[in-house]
């Protein structure tokens, strides 16, 4: 843009600091999101690989179905479901090794269940008897994360921590379009950068956060822009189209895990039911909209291609659906149970050892429960 | 504008309504928060404001609560109003930094210069059935911030009559909502409100001469609960409503624990560290003398929030404030 | 190793002492903060341990304490043990959301399976001169949320001794290093350092008759020449450090205004909501019938941290403290 | 990327919601800093503004050296010194018009001298009388602020206020390269870009946050590049080059001011003295980083420039010292004056009206400072 030129004895010197350390280029993403399911990229893609997806994509989505129905049954004290979102959700869970950590956000009990944990325990938080119901250390899952974007920055001092360590461990953070608002976004990702943490974060741009429409958070070209702004590749991916995510998840966790960095992956999706079943969509949002989502529901985009590719037939779909059904009937069992619960709990898990104080509460409701109990009291 | 007749009102319908009128009384008045636009907020508390006074004025904003109370800052900066909606107790937290290092100090910093007339209305408090983070009592460190005015309303004209006070204050407010009460009713003239209610004046809700209940917000129904319940045991309870938390009625609080001699302290909020120390030691300080028990405290648990199924067993309840006032001593005194 | 007689040391020596033993102990224990490194932190209490145990264990962060944290969490998360500085009180206030939706709650949230031993480091109070900012007393905030133990030392040997048991403690502590004091000295061996404190021990520092001072931190010294002063006018003054804020060692401050009968709270924190409130009231509840006289305290004034030039009216000082044990009813009984 | 293609009935389609709003090319900052001075862009710079530049820069430096000074005196708590960093600092103040709002980092006192603000007045915060020394509303100058980036979501909401009342003012923000970590950088300028406010935001990127390097607080090829992650343009500009900052600055502001929205302006400068009187940089720093930029000095530049095209002669040079002389002069005298102090005021800037809870301990000091008055305080 400027000129060089010498004038007289004065020879203007660059600011000496001066190097950029990355070229940006790489890291920007591409001008449409990466699709892979009708596209001759199909071609490449692992028959194996499609038939675990789609099994997960029609077990998720019927997960999703009778999650919202054990809200209306009063099983549940609130769902947020991830229709139309599958794709994103069960590809984040089977791309990771056993080894690796999942970070899912509130909305990703999907990813949770798609990942081992047991279906009744991943609703533990959701039906309300415990926060977070499973053990994380056993599938290696953080706590679904209801604080937007808190989780992120977790993810990368786990993460960071495992390197140091030498463990060979890549962590997959989940957040929405609207989490990536908030300043734990920015620090997480700036530290990733930093660190070059073994971290792939995944935005399911599903168009809302709740009522609010991607462009009022956002003026961004996309939120795979940010990336670059950290030092990190950016990617864009279509979110709908399993094969795609996988792909594009697969590429950041080898890159990640081969100590290559982080990588913000945005997969631009769509909520197609309400924000969760107590929220009415209507109010900010039309059927139209909705419907052109449809079109592009993850299960038929699949469907199609592997249907053109010979991959999938009639009965291969009935047993995925059966094997769906057997899920959402052990689900449905099992919820239908009053979880066992003693309220001295309550006391058990605030430190390692209850404080005197807590000694003296925990006294004090034993005593009442107990008065309850002989039907003496008052 | 025809004259209505009184009728039941919500709180959550008062809350609306004090927002439409200060916002109608004043083009100062800005509405600004997560989902407060076309949806009306989470518990519908901003309904119809963006369409009634555009989305200049009723502004949905990025999903950043630092952001939210930053950019508040700099708009009543410029002379405007902002009341500012944070979705749910615990994510007022990410905009701690901005409220207590800004929002409390601006007036202070600059020797009364740069006053941020700023109203953070905060829903907050339990026994909604929430999933955690959804249910904080988190009033205690707004207490401890020196600079802020911190409010709560317990009944359908307060909400309206301490809303617009709050809004009218050219002091930071924070304008706690207690969640259990948005659909509490009460008979209600919508189109006469209440006049609007002066902050750091304390009622007594019901007189009483055995103790007093010292409480707030979603406490005071059920301490008029359990006050009707002590009349079988002979107790006759005088329930104040603290209304304000900073500032304080001491006046009042302490010419009824004077009467009674004796107090408990109720709230949801956990105990240790909780309004309750506060309060139940500047009463001793003032009461000495009159007092013929330690005065009490009924709170929640020191816990993080529990889970829905486990609720009930922390909030402070009608039999554990009775057990209290029957720890006050009776023996020793009158 | 020789062998060294007792000398004089600096809390911030013994400090930087608890940190590199800590360190040399236990491999999963990281620092990590703002200029902790090659600078060893603004305070030099990291000094030389980035040199000793390499950058990977002690490590200057990125500009962002919410970053900080949440680092720290995904660290400790993983097996880790780290200890986080935050530079000054004040700019610990972007971490609390990460403090208390995360830290205090995910051993809770993980019914146990998920403890989180972090150790966050927090400079704290004034008297130092500081710019706005730089001298806030902000453990009210710490105290009112449950999951945390709040400790901080007043003596060489119990910076030392409680850092190394706030690391080694599998809950999350923060502690709070009193700004003021970490130039303070004492005789000290720092190869043979103090045994471990246990963590909610308070401890009698002067055995005294007439009345309690309750104090903690930045506090004791002024309580301990306050009663040294007090002897002049007849008051045998006891001075209770509490060390620890939470847990509460309700058994050591009982007893010993049981046996006096007379207490003052002392602390630089504001009053209004401050720790003090609670300490008055638990100690009313259980000595309510030794007490001559309501406790009192003596406190900063609830406003923001006042500039430099002032501060020294803010803070409670010796005179403030004796005209409140004055103020404690001494014609009424003993 | 990827090909599209026919596949019998099936035709994939994109994403419905898939519209980039923005073009990224052009909120990309170019390759290296822009430079003015010594360049052939110098010609077109105006002669008077860079008279304005200059002796506004030798005054800044001046002041710099006097206020530390005035820390070993003991008049100043403490100073953290903009020396090196004077071209921002003093193009930051001149860009902008009477109405606009300046606002300040905790370094950046001689921005708001240079914009007007009475330079006793603005080390008030630093000489430990009382916070802000000057009134905001005067020179439109909001305070000096000390917790990192905080400023950044004021200047936003100001001129988001400032548009919606009709009014034609724009708010420049500075903040330093750490400050960008920050979550409060990250929402601020979200916020902007999403609400098209009147802002610019000028990062000194000065090398280092204290003793942390640029290297330990980014990866990103540029802190410039963060922009386009918000969908705003990114200016990268040698800080040193009181010309080229002025450019970059004006045309932010007159895009800012014709309704284009915020932009984010890298200027790349150096911390040539400690970040206060109270560090030791020998700590994190050799000298021989400080001495090549010592080579590329601010005023230095400007000076080479103005005296090739016939701008500055000796006896110029000779005025601005004496001006700068002049104002240090007033300055020292002004600064060896005890400020009057009434420690009642304490109670008065709380709330519009002290709480019933302040009066009683506003009446406790009161009695304490008339006791000690006396002299028969104990
Ligand atoms: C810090 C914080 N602020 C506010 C909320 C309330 N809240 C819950 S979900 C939600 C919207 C989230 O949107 P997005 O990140 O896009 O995720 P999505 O719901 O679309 O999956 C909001 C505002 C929250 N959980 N955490
Ligand atoms: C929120 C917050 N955290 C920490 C600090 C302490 N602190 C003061 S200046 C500084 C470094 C700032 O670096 P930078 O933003 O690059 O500005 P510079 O000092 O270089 O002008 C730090 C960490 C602070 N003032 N605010
Ligand atoms: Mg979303
Ligand atoms: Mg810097």
């Amino acid at each position: 843009m400027t000129v060089m030129e010498q004038r007289g004895t004065y020879r203007p010197t660059p600011p000496p600091a001066w190097q950029p350390r990355t070229d940006p280029a790489p890291l920007l993403p591409d001008a449409e999101p990466y699709r892979v399911l009708g596209t001759d990229a199909a071609a490449q893609a692992d028959p194996e690989l499609l038939r675990r997806l789609y099994a997960q994509l029609v077990r998720g989505r019927r997960y999703n179905v009778q999650a919202t129905a054990l809200t209306k049954q009063g099983r549940l004290a609130v769902y947020p479901s991830s229709t139309g979102q599958e794709a994103c959700e069960v590809a984040a869970a089977l791309v990771l090794e056993e080894r690796d950590w999942l970070f899912p956000s509130y909305r990703d009990t999907l990813a949770v269940v798609a990942r081992g944990v047991d279906p009744v325990e991943a609703l533990t938080l959701l039906r309300g008897d415990w926060h977070t119901g499973y053990d994380p250390y056993e599938h290696r899952v953080a706590p679904l994360c209801t604080p937007l974007a808190t989780q992120l920055p977790h993810a990368v001092g786990l993460a960071h921590a495992a390197r140091l360590k030498g463990d060979d461990v890549v962590a997959l953070a989940m957040v929405g379009d609207g989490g990536t608002s908030e300043g734990d976004f920015h620090e997480a990702l700036n530290f990733a950068a930093v660190w070059q943490a073994p971290v792939v974060f995944l935005v399911q741009n599903n168009g809302f956060a709740i009522s609010v429409p991607l462009a009022k958070q956002t003026a961004a070209p996309s939120l795979a822009h940010k990336a670059v702004g950290y030092g990190m590749p950016g990617r864009l991916v279509d979110g709908n189209d399993a094969a795609a995510v996988h792909e594009v998840l697969a590429d950041a966790v080898r890159r990640a895990r081969e100590g290559g960095g982080p990588t913000l992956v945005e997969a631009v999706t769509y909520r197609i039911d309400a924000h969760t079943n107590a929220d009415d969509a209507t109010r900010y949002r039309g059927d139209a909209e909705v419907e052109t989502w449809r079109e592009h529901d993850p299960i038929q985009l699949l469907e199609r291609e592997m249907t053109a590719r010979g991959l999938l037939d009639e009965a291969a779909r009935q047993s995925a659906r059966d094997a769906a059904e057997v899920m959402a009937a052990d689900l449905r069992t099992r919820m239908n149970q009053d979880p066992a619960l003693d309220p001295m709990d309550l006391f058990s898990h605030v430190y390692a050892e209850p404080t005197p104080q807590l000694r003296e509460q925990q006294a004090l409701l034993r005593a009442e429960l107990e008065a309850e109990q002989e039907g003496a009291h008052r | 504008m025809t004259t209505v007749a009184l009728k039941p009102a919500t709180m959550a319908q008062a809350l609306t309504r004090g927002l439409r009128d200060a916002m109608a009384a004043d083009p100062s008045v800005h509405v600004l928060g997560e989902d407060v636009g076309a949806l009306g907020g989470v518990f519908r508390v901003t309904d119809g404001l963006a369409k009634e006074f555009g989305e200049d004025r009723c502004t949905d904003t990025p999903l950043a609560e630092a952001g939210i109370l930053g950019t508040a800052v700099g708009m009543a900066m410029y002379g405007l109003r902002p009341v500012v909606e944070m979705q749910f107790d615990a994510f007022a937290y990410p905009a701690f930094e901005q409220l207590i290092s800004h929002v409390a100090r601006m007036r202070n910093r600059t020797r009364g210069r740069m006053p941020l007339p700023i109203t953070v209305r905060v829903p907050y408090g339990g026994g909604i059935g929430g999933v955690e983070h959804h249910s904080d009592s988190s009033e205690a460190y707004y207490m401890a911030t020196p600079g802020l005015h911190v409010v709560t309303p317990a009944t359908v004209a307060d909400a309206y009559g301490l809303l617009r006070a709050s809004i009218a204050s050219d002091d930071p407010v924070v304008f706690l909502e207690p969640k259990r009460l948005y659909w509490s009713k009460d008979a209600w003239n919508p189109e006469e409100p209440t006049a609007v209610e002066p902050i750091g004046r304390a009622v007594v809700r019901r007189p009483g001469r055995s103790a007093t209940l010292i409480t707030y917000g979603p406490s005071v129904p059920v301490c008029l609960e359990a006050a009707e319940a002590a009349c079988a045991e002979g107790w006759d309870l005088e329930v104040v409503d603290l209304r304000s938390l900073v500032p304080f009625d001491d006046e009042t609080v302490a010419a009824s624990v004077r009467r009674t001699g004796r107090a408990v302290v109720v709230h949801e909020s956990g105990s240790y560290g909780g309004p309750g120390g506060e309060i139940a030691a500047r009463v001793t300080e003032r009461c000495f003398h009159h007092l013929e028990a330690p005065v009490l405290r009924v709170a929640g648990f020191d816990l993080p929030y529990p889970p829905p199924m486990l609720e009930r067993h922390h909030l402070p309840g009608v039999d554990r404030i009775l057990d209290a006032v029957a720890r006050l001593q009776w023996e020793a005194g009158n």
